[in-house]
């Protein structure tokens, strides 16, 4: 009941809201995510192709979460994903090969510059406010950061090598089921976060937003707030999984992060349902996966003509994805719509 | 010296004079309509007053504090709060969530039992009939002191009026209301105060005897009003 | 009562869930001049939509000219002589008064270029100002202009949607004029107005559109009895 | 003599620029259509003219006619069976599905293009237009760029008449300025979305072979240009066919002249940053009961602060 409080402010109910947020339900949906990923384990082992997918898997995977934090939330569309993870990934780098600093370090920073580079984005996305005009706007942002990147001697349009495999203190991750574990980690700390996000007040605000402004301000919130809020969130997570990608491979190269990626990413979070919480994952296995399966047949490089049907497809006919399309028809799948603050818990 | 008083308020777009130094004044705790035809400035002045729209010269002043330049959400959260003629409520959001959104000093339970939502409390907002999208938009607006309210009527059925009209009526007890009202027996019916708005300007203000009895609104007006 | 050229049968229309009209039943008699009245709100502007084919109907018949019209898109109403003037003067703002009137014509494939001209006659004011762009013009000119988009692809009767809201009492009266002297070369004229004074001049027919119904009042000489009587009923 | 050679250059770059924006105007004026997949159906155009032409051997007057028809069935297919299927949706859902279909429809025709013809590089000869030249003022100009430059003033001529004296030009004119009006007038839309469509990639077929024996082909050439595109566009105004005209040449003239003193990274950056500038003061110039730049840019400044530090 704690939007009963007659006295309660509106910063003091968000916290208080906040506090309240029920723990399980995260916890369970972080849970969920590891149990899977470890029941994968043992392809990983077994085989050296099966691992290198497992890991762009879980990759993109957390970028993808990311993004679905801007893209179903808010419903910003916000074409820059790619960008946002390359500086992430090129910013941990630098520091790692020319300041020696710890991996957890710079995957950290990495992190952070994603997310105020992130803020600019959103700042500006709130100032134009017309959808077309944000995709135009970051899309060109993000051949910005490409040619900045790809012109800047330190980078250049051979990218960065050589920097150090991931590490927490005195593990380091070397041999593929390591860095699969570890990237696992990461995802199910990323699952948590976006399930949290999710059912707090502020994922509900946002979700609000996106959907009705004028209706939000007339009922005392200020949209803006929110719009911001989950572009800095996800960009964080975004920049955080172009770190990773980056000390896992061992290259970043600029011309690896721009359209082509965004666009995957965009097809990966569709596919999968956008602002669901298991659609990333579900989206990532099937637009990394399914590619690696059709050409291990002998097929060749499908990848384009999947993707390039996928979204069609989906957005002809399955509008809210494959969980977003499983949680219609079946209700309380994912995040079925219920809040923990709801006030008669 | 009202809860709201409003002078000389003017509000342009582009050429067309939207409100033209429309002054009124609301009482704390009673009821005000405001009538007129198509294009009297009804909306825009409802927008000026929540700060949707920010008037060209004049003032509005809430409780002693001039609103005229703050922004929507600001004079939403010093209570003043409106619906809109769109019957807007979060579409993918429950009954129950919208209403917490929209409650920080009442209890949100205690809106959804005076509004008859318990039923309903987990449907989606998508999946609410058009009654229910009304009661669950007054309840989103029914969180501040001073409700401007948009054609609550409109739409809705001869059978659901009734309801309606005792749930503002049990608004009305503790909060002050501005309503925009086309149909002029449930204004006068309703109202302890009448404006009058015609194209821009107010044409007479007063309560409903004062206003039947005005002869230039009578004559200008009341008569194309009232059907 | 002459022939029939449009009738409405039990017509209903709503958007989403808000019903708009209910049970609506209409018969405009060919060659005279039907009004409907009403508040703001009521339903009129959405009866015309349904009738030129802007709006679906949820249920009920439109006949024009005993053909069941329900479901035909507007430039195929167009094409068999039942056009639409939408209310508030709307006009293509950056097409001049020409360019306005042949973007009106299209629909009317072949229909023959005098019918310019007779429009322009009847239109002095649009004579003049051809190569005007239609957005530079004033309220009332531009109203002008909606008719004459209307009248250009020769219909069999024209739907008006307020034609006056807004405009100044002189303008007021050559609207008036031309309303009449549309129904004298023959075309059936459907007005839609939210005050009375203008029917009371030309309508042969009045109907009292409220809350989403449509009542008959009667014919001129009756109607306007009958418009004061439920007036005083309601105002008490 | 440089300056003459860069202005040369600007005007050729300009030509496809203009045609390349113009063409995607019409589709994205009209239809509220950002065509993603322009780019793509500009290839096509060379590869359909570089398959007939370079490898099947008929004369080049045919392989451009089949490049245009083939690329205008290919228009008309795409409009008619996936975009007009998303016409219903409410308005955001629809500038997102149509984003997203457009750029689904790319990325498939980009590896179809580079799965039968490859990824390399492809020249393409245009009878002997290209080796014939004529001296202007001691500069040496290609009979082909002579082409182009006379290919885009054509295009333009005949869009102008289109527009201002075709019963289609009308019909697009009238859904640009109000579309339900349009409808009520009597207007086809659904015919008049087909012609747009059809003939924006009729004329970004005919651009893309062009371009192609200009420069060289390769399956996703035109993806820089797709950007310029919203540049030329946005900045000479949604659905202004001459403003796309003006503004292309406009940037065709500043790249050729820029590039004497700066390098390519910078210059596109640079008409990057300026898109975004321009969307960023176009917001604040227009959004209401703001007078002045300097005060709207303030009441963003402020609403941003608090709606973080609040």
């Amino acid at each position: 009941m704690s939007s009963s409080e007659a006295t309660a402010t509106h910063e003091e109910e968000l916290d208080v809201d906040l506090r309240n947020l029920e723990w399980t339900e995260p916890i369970r949906a972080a849970a969920f995510v590891l149990v899977g990923g470890l029941v994968v384990v043992p392809f990983v082992i077994s085989s050296n192709y099966v691992g290198y997918v497992a890991l762009l898997v879980l990759m993109f995977g957390i970028m993808a979460s990311g993004y679905n934090i801007m893209l179903g939330w808010p419903n910003l569309l916000v074409f820059c994903p790619a960008a946002l993870a390359v500086i992430g990934g090129v910013v941990s780098s630098l520091l790692a090969i020319q300041m020696g600093l710890p991996f957890a370090v710079t995957l950290l920073i990495g992190g952070l510059t994603a997310a105020i580079v992130g803020s600019a984005v959103a700042a500006s996305a709130i100032i134009i406010g017309s959808t077309f005009e944000i995709v135009i706007a970051t899309l060109a942002f993000e051949q910005i950061v490409y040619y900045a990147f790809t012109n800047w001697d330190r980078v250049g349009p051979t990218g960065i090598s050589g920097m150090p495999n991931p590490s927490l203190g005195p593990l380091v991750f070397t041999s593929q089921v390591e860095q699969y574990v570890f990237l696992l980690a990461v995802l199910v700390l990323v699952t948590f976060i976006v399930t949290a996000f999710d059912r707090s007040l502020l994922g509900t605000l946002a979700v609000a937003t996106g959907e009705d402004e004028e209706l939000l301000r007339s009922i005392g919130y200020n949209p803006s707030r929110y719009k911001l809020v989950s572009v800095v969130l996800g960009a964080f997570v975004l920049g955080i999984g172009g770190a990773l990608y980056a000390h896992v491979n061992g290259l970043v190269t600029p011309g690896a992060f721009t359209l082509d990626q965004t666009v995957l990413l965009l097809v990966i979070a569709v596919l999968g349902g956008l602002r669901t919480i298991y659609g990333p994952i579900v989206g990532a296995v099937l637009m990394i996966g399914l590619p690696e399966i059709v050409r291990s047949l002998g097929f060749g490089d499908y990848q384009p003509y999947i993707i390039g049907l996928t979204l069609i497809l989906v957005i002809l006919f399955l509008p809210s994805g494959i969980v977003g399309g499983v949680k219609d028809y079946f209700g309380d799948f994912d995040n079925g719509g219920v809040s923990a603050w709801a006030f008669w818990k | 010296m009202g809860i709201l008083e409003v002078t000389e308020l003017r509000r342009t777009f582009g050429g067309i004079i939207a409100l033209d130094s429309v002054s009124l004044s609301v009482t704390e705790g009673e009821t005000t309509v405001i009538i007129g035809a198509n294009g009297a400035g009804k909306t825009t002045l409802f927008n000026c007053i929540t700060g949707y729209h920010m008037p060209d010269d004049g003032n509005v002043v809430f409780e002693g504090t001039d609103i005229s330049q703050t922004p929507d959400y600001k004079v939403a959260r010093m209570g003043i709060r409106r619906t809109f003629q769109e019957v807007d409520v979060f579409d993918e959001l429950t009954v129950a969530e919208n209403i917490s959104l929209g409650a920080f000093q009442s209890n949100p339970r205690e809106l959804m039992e005076l509004l008859d939502l318990m039923e309903i409390h987990d449907k989606l907002g998508e999946s609410l009939t058009l009654f229910e999208r009304k009661r669950v938009a007054l309840a989103l607006a029914a969180d501040g002191q001073l409700l401007l309210l948009d054609e609550v009527f409109s739409g809705l059925d001869p059978a659901e009026k009734p309801a309606m009209l005792e749930y503002l009526d049990a608004l009305a007890e503790e909060k002050t209301l501005m309503l925009i009202e086309h149909d002029i027996e449930t204004a006068f019916d309703l109202a302890d105060n009448v404006v009058v708005l015609s194209q821009g300007r107010v044409l007479g203000q007063g309560t409903p005897e004062e206003i039947k009895e005005d002869e230039e609104v009578q004559e200008k007006y009341l008569g194309e009003m009232a059907l | 009562m002459s022939d029939e050229i449009l009738s409405v049968s039990d017509l209903e229309v709503s958007y989403g869930d808000m019903t708009v009209l209910r049970n609506v039943d209409l018969s405009v008699p060919e060659g005279g001049v039907v009004s409907v009245v009403g508040a703001n709100g009521a339903g009129k502007t959405t009866l015309m939509k349904a009738i030129s084919g802007v709006k679906d109907p949820d249920s009920g018949e439109i006949t024009f000219r005993d053909e069941n019209t329900v479901g035909l898109d507007p430039h195929e109403l167009i094409q068999r002589g039942l056009t639409y003037v939408p209310e508030r003067h709307t006009v293509f703002p950056e097409m001049t008064v020409l360019e306005n009137l042949r973007t009106a014509m299209i629909p009317a494939e072949g229909s023959n270029s005098d019918v310019l001209e007779q429009v322009f006659e009847l239109f002095p004011i649009l004579d003049e100002r051809r190569q005007q762009d239609a957005g530079t013009m004033s309220g009332g000119q531009q109203q002008m202009l909606a008719i004459a988009q209307g009248l250009v692809v020769e219909p069999d009767i024209i739907l008006l949607d307020e034609p006056t809201l807004g405009l100044a009492p002189k303008i007021v009266e050559d609207v008036r004029d031309t309303i009449l002297e549309i129904s004298d070369n023959g075309v059936t004229v459907l007005l839609v107005d939210e005050k009375i004074q203008l029917s009371k001049e030309v309508a042969e027919d009045l109907y009292l559109m409220r809350k989403s119904t449509l009542q008959y009042l009667g014919e001129r000489g009756e109607f306007e009895a009958e418009y004061e009587r439920i007036l005083q009923e309601t105002i008490e | 003599m440089v300056l003459l050679e860069s202005l040369i250059n600007g005007l050729i770059q300009g030509s496809i620029f203009a045609v390349f924006a113009a063409s995607f105007t019409i589709i994205f004026g009209v239809m509220d259509i950002p065509n993603m997949g322009h780019a793509a159906l500009f290839a096509g155009g060379a590869y359909v003219f570089y398959q007939l032409v370079n490898l099947t051997g008929l004369p080049w007057i045919v392989g451009l006619i089949g490049a245009v028809l083939a690329i205008a069935v290919l228009g008309a297919v795409v409009e008619k069976t996936l975009l007009s299927r998303l016409y219903g949706r409410k308005e955001s859902e629809y500038v997102f599905g149509v984003i997203l279909v457009t750029i689904g429809l790319a990325r498939i025709l980009e590896r179809g293009y580079a799965q039968i013809w490859g990824h390399a590089p492809k020249y393409i000869e245009l009878g002997n237009l290209q080796e014939n030249s004529v001296q202007v003022s001691g500069t040496s100009v290609s009979h082909l760029e002579l082409v182009v430059i006379a290919f885009a003033v054509a295009n333009f001529a005949f869009l102008y008449w289109l527009i201002n004296y075709t019963d289609t030009g009308l019909s697009l004119q009238a859904i640009v300025q109000n579309r339900e009006l349009a409808i009520m007038r009597g207007i086809n839309v659904d015919r008049v979305f087909l012609i747009a469509f059809t003939l924006g990639a009729a004329m970004i077929a005919a651009a893309g072979v062009l371009n192609a024996a200009m420069f060289t082909l390769e399956p996703t050439l035109g993806f820089s240009l797709l950007i310029k595109a919203f540049i030329i566009v946005i900045l000479g105004g949604i659905g202004r066919v001459m403003g796309a005209m003006v503004a292309g040449y406009a940037l065709g003239l500043y790249e050729a002249f820029a590039v004497l003193y700066l390098s390519s990274y910078y210059i596109y950056a640079s008409e990057f940053a300026v898109l975004i500038a321009f969307f960023l003061l176009k917001a604040i110039v227009l959004s209401e009961g703001e007078d002045s730049l300097i005060a709207g840019l303030k009441e963003r400044a402020t609403s941003l602060r608090q709606g973080v530090a609040e």
